[in-house]
């Protein structure tokens, strides 16, 4: 099935690079979606089967796939209408393959969580970039070029990075006489792995894999290409493509979970997790672009899921909670970035204001969306980041939460003094008569997705506990 | 009852004496001991005559200013007979009511807009600020020694043992002497009799108020002399009987009396900046009643 | 023989790290084709036959042949000046590089692998690693790609290491090989090169925060 | 049946935001006054039979992240209930008529009811709602809908400067509740109030203390105890009037609530807890009166009275503390008993000021004292509510603000009978402190009112609308009612008041409720003396009337000492009628002056401005974070557009885990060879 799913979307996304017809792309787009649909409710009634040996349908793959799903709609929708509002430079061309590559990206996406082999993983992350290459550089012009020739290249190298962490795992794997490389054998036979090998192997793959999940050492592109890339698609690199990169990363740690050497991979990773966060406190206290605001935002947010992840206990639950919510409340902002842009015609703090004067709905999914950012109750991200507090508590990290407290109220200072301003403050120069009047049906999806969020925290169905506590189940 | 009687009566000729003996100090035969009330009794027969900026505050605050002195007075008891008001505490009551007076007092001062007597209003309610603590440390070592809360509790109960105490006793009238000085505006700290409105506390504050009210206002500053004096004499009388507390009741008002007179004749004003100095002095030395009592109640171990 | 081969690898990288035109790094990297051609000739000798015409063809025609050609194209089409202008004097680089090397050889030293051919791995960290010293150090993108290349070198070279047991990690590192290659290249052909005329990373140095 | 009248309550505010869609902006208004209107019917309904039938205790079940959530509605509940109710009401009506020169703005009113709505529904909630997850949750939608109905003129820049500020330091607050709230979960399981309990219980009495400091660094910023006030001078005249006076009435108090609450929960060491607020009371209401008298912008200066308040409020807590601690009924009745009749009085009265300040600046359009003077005569209706205010927060009699006083002080006078030192030295240590805070209250509101109300005008630019709209003083009205009430009838909260101590003295013996119904006789005495002096006054006011008009009375200018002239630039102004108070406090205060010498032969005209600071949030707030922006701004070089540096990093961090066990180890190595030496 999903081999079909896969086959079936690379035609779609063919078939909208070729397309010229505005018609036939809304067909094909539909058809995707319902393509899309039908697989993630597939899987949802075969969890836990192997196809091929490559691919295996487990509780965080399926559970990611679902928020997947549920950010493609709107995702999708806003690309249209962003086309739509941009079309001055638009042909068919172009927006064929927008359209394409952003399929692709979401089927290599999904079809990436399922996968059940390090090389498929490593294979898709690849096509990731491909696809996401094409997105950024959308606006042909200089600075697109510059954030997808960086993107590229620090992708390129990132990838080489887990080749090489594969490479070291193979040797690994020799020691242990083990031939089969998909996850669940090396899960299995975790015991038996070289550790010398493995501990090289962890250190490359994490380095190589936060150039997608957003972390430091390799975020850097990731702001660039967010910052370039439509902001449909930036919602889409915000969020589903993390979610790739801390697939990749979850898996590769469940091997060395339980392992003497996980307390080696946790001290790896709460490093990186406090200076990402450090870093989002650096830049938080004084961006003045909009979008990249977010896209640190995204940085300071991975930062704690690594946090929580590395501490464990009930931390690992809120980790994987946590994403699940950041998926939803940060496609939010940048869909809702769209309409700020419609208005002011610019992402940079000095040049906007007063958008609750002008766009009454957006301002408050722009209030709500930073609510819910920051983790403020009665926020959903409160509950996932109360609980990771609760773990490093527990954990006797305490000296480590007090740090990190601080940087976050750093970091809400900062997004919350740009946030009212573009909120309240008059802006200096502004044409009251050239702005468009907003449907506030454009910020229908936001709302939902907020809500979303807010629901899955705090009255979560027992199916979603049960996921994700079987997706603990993975490293536990 | 008594005490509220007693008092009246000496405020009728305390301030008399103050003048005689004054004089005297100075050489002069001076006036017979009723020429103030003879005076206040005049100022009541004049007219008024109103700022054209003051407003109700003005009429009100100098009927005020006496309404609370006298309510203060119901508090004082005499020795053993408590006053008409009496109970657990009511000295802080004591002090707010006089404070409620003094509130009125600055307000119409300042409702005049004349900036002499906005000088005065500011000094008055700075002294009084800086004098609180010193009535309420005064009362809180009493309190201490007695283990009673109220007027009548504590001055039944005040008996000085042993010859440390009666260092004490000394200190706390000292205190109060002061405070009566202060709060009446009275030398070392303010000279009533000055001519230049610069230099003035009280005075300068009822520049502006004339008649009947100026009547009222002076006749209170004797009721509060007379009130200390009462507070003072309480100190002394304790259990007595009537009929020795009242003749000394007297004996000790006439003695204050002469007492104040003295000061005024032989000491000359602070200056104005030092006197916040001064006035906080007393609160320390209320302080170091307390810890004196402390010691004799042997509590500090 | 196959060391041989290997420590000339090593030398290129000495080389490449004092070398001040482009056209000499385009040379080194034939030279490193060919290198790795040989290597891969002498080592995966339990290979399918197939599997193997595929990694060499892939090492001869597309190392060897096909990307120091493209890239020469490059470079006359776009005009690119000849020098390599790094950020610091060669004599500095010569001495980083040999350290690289240096450290390689002692890191390898603490392994006792008896699966892992050591000059393998020294060779491969090496070049990696100087790969992204070039990278660094240098001030043009051409030559970002350039050491980008010689990364997916010392990277295939590891590979080959490993390459008898696992054909299929080979295969991988070379699709890493072709896909990176000609996605950087890609870019950088289509685009770079026709909006900006001088390509100087400098003027790729807007998108910052600070 | 109560639980029903809860949710209705709830239910109300949702219905009414949700309604609002389909009126135009006064229907809006009208609806949500009505809405908050009957709102505090029902929570006031609540709350009396809270006091007729006894503690109300109901649950929901929660989601498994919050678990169970229990309600639980007790006196002290009630008793803030009551508070918090009243002056809602009088908010909205006033700020309903405050708000309507606001009309134009629609949006910006829709928010500011939908905050106002929300912001007492939580309010309301937090005195009921007994998880701490929930607690926390509702805790910080409470700060926001604060935030949002405190940020109203948003257009202005410090306006939203001081909101952000105040948004920021709340979150702080926040933060340490949850760390609180954390704690107990990870000891105990559970988020239930009890689970506090259960948790002190079973830890030494040092855990005891530190989640107690937890509990009041958090609460204590929301009710403004200095060190942590720093939010408050700024947010309060940044508000409107009707926030200003719902804020400093009941938001702050609802830290008061969080305290007391807390004290009720935490079983340890009383004593301890008693010496250390009663020593942060004292310097908060010292602190905070002493820079208040020093200011110039009105709203600021009551601000500072806020926290001058929370010091008193603060005494009678801590006293009732070490009363818990020595076992001394006393101490405890007359401690607890002040503080929850001060929250009350001090609510009103507060309210009052601030109402009549929002007149004022309706009338003027300015808040700065030194240009006012003389509204006696424009506004008389808000100048006398605003002396009754003034007399109320003074603490003087026959008003309501002595009566609270007068609790706290006759407690500490009362124990100082106990026979250890170190309780006698903080007893008159507090003495002290709330005497001079006396004073001062006095000195400053003689300036306020004096300054503002009374004398002429000092700057004659400033004309004033008149004649008072009614709907502006009403309201009022209705408070300072209460004030006179309070201050003469206070037995009428008598049994209110004996309930809510009697939390705290769950062994309440003879002599104890002897003691009780003692306080309760001299509350009624006190009450009928006041009434008493009122009566005196009265009286002797008409006598005076009586002679006075037989006799010839005429008017004229001020004596002015023989000057004739314009004397109204003459008249003293605030700087000037503090100025000596002012050199006194030097050292405490941090002041900026700017001036403009007279110079040469033919000098220019010479001016002087007085900027008064606050040295402690220079210290605590500015300081360190100035350090911390600069700190962190030293690493704005990472994202630095160099793709060179960015695959550094990644090597950098490779290298770094690879090299960092090893040098360590070598480290340690050394350390220990060295060690052998």
């Amino acid at each position: 099935m999903i081999v079909l799913f896969l086959i079936a979307s690379i035609l779609i996304s063919c078939g909208l690079f070729i397309n010229r017809n505005e018609f036939v792309r809304y067909l094909l787009v539909g058809l995707f979606l319902v393509l899309l649909w039908g697989f993630a409710v597939y899987e949802c009634f075969h969890l836990n089967q192997t196809e091929f040996g490559f691919f295996k349908t487990d509780s965080l793959g399926l559970l990611l796939l679902l928020a997947l799903c549920v950010v493609a709609l709107p995702a999708l929708f806003h690309s249209f209408r962003y086309l739509e509002v941009h079309n001055t430079d638009e042909t068919p061309h172009s927006k064929g393959l927008f359209f394409g590559a952003m399929v692709l990206l979401i089927t290599a996406c999904s079809v990436a969580y399922l996968s059940n082999h390090i090389a498929v993983t490593w294979i898709f992350v690849e096509i990731t970039t491909l696809s996401a290459s094409t997105l950024i550089y959308h606006h042909r012009n200089i600075r697109a070029l510059e954030g997808v020739w960086k993107y590229v290249f620090i992708c390129a190298i990132s990838i080489t990075f887990i080749y090489v962490g594969i490479l070291f795992l193979s040797l690994s794997m020799k020691r242990a006489g083990i031939e089969d490389m998909s996850f669940t054998s090396l899960y299995s036979n975790r015991m038996k792995l070289d550790p010398y090998w493995l501990k090289f192997s962890f250190l490359f793959i994490f380095t190589g894999f936060t150039a997608k999940l957003g972390l430091v050492p390799m975020y850097t592109a990731g702001i660039d290409a967010k910052d370039k890339a439509p902001a449909p698609a930036g919602a889409l690199l915000s969020s589903i493509l993390m979610n790739l990169g801390f697939v990749g990363l979850y898996r590769v740690y469940a091997i060395l979970a339980q392992t003497p050497y996980q307390s080696w991979a946790n001290n790896i990773m709460i490093i990186s997790g406090l200076l990402s966060i450090f870093v989002a406190a650096v830049y938080m206290t004084r961006i003045t672009n909009i979008k990249r605001m977010f896209a640190y935002s995204s940085i300071e947010h991975m930062g704690l899921v690594v946090l929580g992840l590395s501490v464990g206990g009930i931390g690992t639950y809120a980790a994987i909670l946590h994403i699940l919510l950041h998926t939803f409340v940060k496609p939010a902002l940048f869909f809702q970035y769209n309409q700020i842009y419609w208005v002011y015609q610019s992402k940079s703090i000095h040049d906007v204001g007063s958008y609750f004067k002008y766009n009454k709905t957006g301002a408050i999914v722009i209030l709500l969306a930073f609510i819910s950012a920051t983790a403020m109750p009665p926020s959903g991200l409160f509950v996932s980041e109360f609980m990771i507090f609760q773990s490093l508590f527990e954990a006797h990290h305490l000296p480590m939460l007090l740090v990190v407290l601080l940087l976050l109220t750093f970091v809400m200072w900062g997004f919350g003094s740009n946030i009212f301003k573009l909120l309240f403050t008059p802006p200096t120069t502004i044409d009251e008569t050239k702005i468009p009047r907003i449907s506030p049906w454009e910020s229908l999806s936001q709302y939902l997705l907020l809500g979303l969020s807010v629901y899955m925290a705090y009255n979560p169905p027992t199916a979603l506990v049960q996921l994700i506590n079987d997706a603990v189940g993975l490293i536990q | 009852m008594i005490s509220l009687i007693i008092i009246l009566l000496t405020s009728l000729f305390f301030m008399g004496i103050v003048v005689r003996t004054k004089s005297i100090a100075s050489g002069r035969k001076g006036p017979g001991i009723f020429q103030p009330m003879y005076d206040i009794f005049r100022l009541f027969k004049k007219g008024t005559v109103y700022s054209k900026t003051t407003s109700f505050i003005f009429k009100l605050a100098p009927t005020a200013y006496l309404a609370s002195v006298l309510m203060a007075i119901l508090m004082v008891p005499h020795g053993n007979s408590p006053g008409l008001i009496s109970f657990n505490g009511d000295f802080v009551m004591f002090a707010y009511t006089l404070a409620f007076g003094k509130f009125l007092l600055i307000i119409s001062a300042l409702d005049t807009g004349s900036s002499f007597e906005g000088m005065g209003a500011s000094r008055e309610a700075l002294y009084s600020m800086l004098v609180e603590p010193a009535l309420f440390i005064l009362m809180g070592s009493f309190a201490l020694f007695t283990g009673q809360t109220s007027f009548q509790g504590i001055f039944s109960l005040l008996h000085f043992g042993s010859d440390i105490s009666y260092l004490l006793g000394a200190l706390a009238t000292a205190v109060f002497v002061m405070m009566a000085m202060i709060e009446n505006s009275r030398m070392p700290f303010d000279d009533p009799k000055t001519h230049l409105e610069l230099t003035m506390v009280h005075e300068v504050m009822i520049l502006d108020n004339s008649g009947f009210d100026l009547g009222l206002i002076q006749y209170t500053t004797h009721l509060k002399f007379a009130m200390y004096g009462a507070l003072i004499a309480n100190l002394f009388i304790g259990q007595l009987p009537l009929t020795f507390s009242i003749p000394l009741f007297f004996v000790i008002q006439v003695l204050f009396a002469i007492a104040v007179g003295i000061i005024e004749s032989f000491r000359a004003r602070f200056r104005m900046g030092h006197n916040p100095q001064y006035i906080f002095i007393l609160s320390s030395v209320a302080l170091l009643l307390f810890f004196g009592i402390l010691l004799i109640t042997g509590k500090f171990f | 023989m196959i060391d041989i081969l290997l420590i000339t690898l090593t030398m290129s990288l000495l080389y490449m790290s004092i070398a001040n035109r482009l056209a000499t790094y385009l040379r080194i990297l034939v030279m490193q084709g060919l290198i790795l051609f040989g290597t891969t000739f002498l080592t995966l000798t339990d290979l399918n036959t197939l599997n193997l015409l595929l990694i060499m063809l892939e090492t001869l025609g597309f190392k060897a042949i096909a990307v120091p050609w493209f890239m020469n194209y490059i470079i006359k089409k776009n005009h690119i000046t000849r020098e390599t202008e790094p950020y610091l004097p060669n004599f500095i680089s010569l001495l980083i590089v040999t350290v690289i090397l240096v450290s390689a050889i002692i890191l390898s030293s603490f392994i006792e692998e008896e699966f892992l051919d050591k000059t393998f791995f020294v060779v491969a960290f090496s070049t990696i690693f100087s790969g992204l010293y070039l990278i660094v150090s240098r001030k043009k993108i051409i030559t970002h790609v350039i050491g980008y290349i010689v990364i997916e070198n010392g990277v295939f070279v590891l590979s080959l290491a490993v390459g008898n047991e696992m054909p299929m990690l080979v295969n991988l590192g070379i699709m890493l090989d072709i896909f990176a290659t000609v996605l950087i290249l890609g870019i950088f052909f289509n685009k770079i090169g026709d909006v900006i005329k001088d390509p100087d990373v400098n003027l790729l140095s807007n998108l910052k925060d600070n | 049946m109560e639980k029903l009248l809860i949710e209705l309550f709830n239910l109300l505010t949702l219905a009414t935001i949700l309604s609002f869609p389909f009126f135009k902006i006064k229907g809006k208004g009208i609806i949500s006054l009505i809405a908050i209107s009957s709102q505090v019917v029902l929570a006031s309904i609540v709350a009396f039979s809270v006091f007729l039938n006894g503690p109300i205790n109901f649950s929901y079940p929660g989601s498994w992240v919050t678990g169970v959530i229990p309600m639980r509605m007790d006196y002290l509940s009630a008793w803030f209930m009551l508070v918090i109710s009243f002056t809602f009401l009088t908010g909205s009506w006033y700020g309903f008529q405050y708000m309507k020169k606001y009309k134009d703005q629609t949006a910006n009113l829709t928010m500011h009811a939908v905050a106002l709505m929300f912001a007492y529904t939580t309010l309301i909630d937090l005195c009921i709602v007994q998880n701490g997850f929930v607690m926390l949750v509702v805790w910080e939608i409470m700060a926001l809908s604060s935030f949002i109905i405190v940020i109203f003129e948003h257009y202005k820049k410090e306006t939203l400067k001081a909101g952000i500020n105040y948004l920021i330091q709340s979150h702080v607050g926040i933060l340490f509740l949850t760390i609180a709230f954390m704690w107990v979960k990870i000891k105990t399981g559970s988020f239930d109030f009890q689970a506090i309990t259960d948790f002190t219980v079973s830890q030494p009495a040092i855990g005891g203390i530190g989640l107690f400091l937890c509990f009041f660094v958090g609460f204590g910023i929301k009710a403004g105890f200095v060190p942590f006030h720093t939010w408050l001078p700024k947010a309060h005249p940044a508000a409107p009037a009707h926030v200003s006076g719902i804020m400093s009435g009941v938001i702050i108090k609802i830290g008061i609530y969080g305290i007391l609450r807390m004290l009720l929960l935490i079983k340890t060491d009383m004593t301890v807890i008693g010496y250390f607020i009663v020593a942060i009371s004292v310097i908060t209401g010292i602190y905070g009166v002493m820079l208040a008298i020093v200011q110039h912008n009105f709203k600021k200066l009551l601000a500072y009275h806020s926290i001058e308040n929370i010091g008193i409020i603060g005494i009678g807590i801590g006293l009732g503390c070490l009363g818990v601690g020595f076992g001394n009924q006393i101490m405890t009745i007359c401690g607890f008993g002040g503080a929850l009749l001060h929250t009350l009085n001090h609510s009103l009265f507060k309210s009052l000021l601030f109402y009549s300040s929002g007149n004022v600046y309706q009338a003027t359009h300015t808040m700065d004292i030194e240009k006012l003077g003389g509204l006696i005569k424009k506004m008389p209706h808000t100048s006398y509510l605003f002396l009754l205010g003034a007399l109320a927060i003074c603490g003087l009699p026959p008003f309501n603000g002595f009566v609270s006083e007068f609790f706290v002080y006759s407690g500490l006078f009362q124990a100082l009978s106990s026979d250890k030192v170190v309780p006698i030295l903080f007893l008159l240590f507090a003495i002290i402190g709330l005497s001079l805070i006396g004073g001062l209250a006095l000195i400053c509101f003689t300036k306020v009112f004096g300054v503002v109300f009374l004398g002429t005008p000092r700057d004659k630019q400033i004309e004033v609308q008149v004649p008072e709209k009614s709907m502006s003083y009403i309201p009022l009205y209705f408070v300072g009612l209460m004030i006179v009430l309070i201050g003469v009838v206070p037995f009428l909260l008598a049994p209110f008041l004996i309930e809510t101590i009697q939390l705290y003295l769950p062994s309440l013996n003879f002599s104890g409720y002897q003691h009780l119904v003692l306080m309760m006789e001299n509350l009624t005495s006190i009450g009928w003396y006041s009434l008493g002096f009122i009566a005196l006054t009265a009286a002797l006011y008409g006598l005076r009337h009586l002679v006075v008009s037989s006799r010839k009375m005429q008017e004229d200018n001020t004596w002015s000492c023989g000057y004739i002239g314009d004397t109204d630039k003459m008249q003293y102004t605030a700087s000037s009628f503090v100025r000596s108070y002012r050199k006194l406090m030097e050292p405490f205060l941090l002041i900026r002056k700017e001036k403009v010498e007279a110079s040469g032969l033919y000098p220019k005209a010479i001016d002087q401005v007085t900027h008064p600071g606050d040295k402690v949030e220079k210290w605590l707030i500015d300081k360190p974070l100035t350090f911390i922006r600069g700190l962190l701004n030293r690493f704005a070089f990472l994202q630095n557009g160099k793709i060179q540096f960015y695959i550094l990093y990644g090597i950098i961090f490779i290298g770094l885990v690879l090299l960092l066990p090893v040098i360590i180890h070598q480290i340690s190595v050394w350390i220990l060879f060295l060690n052998q030496l």
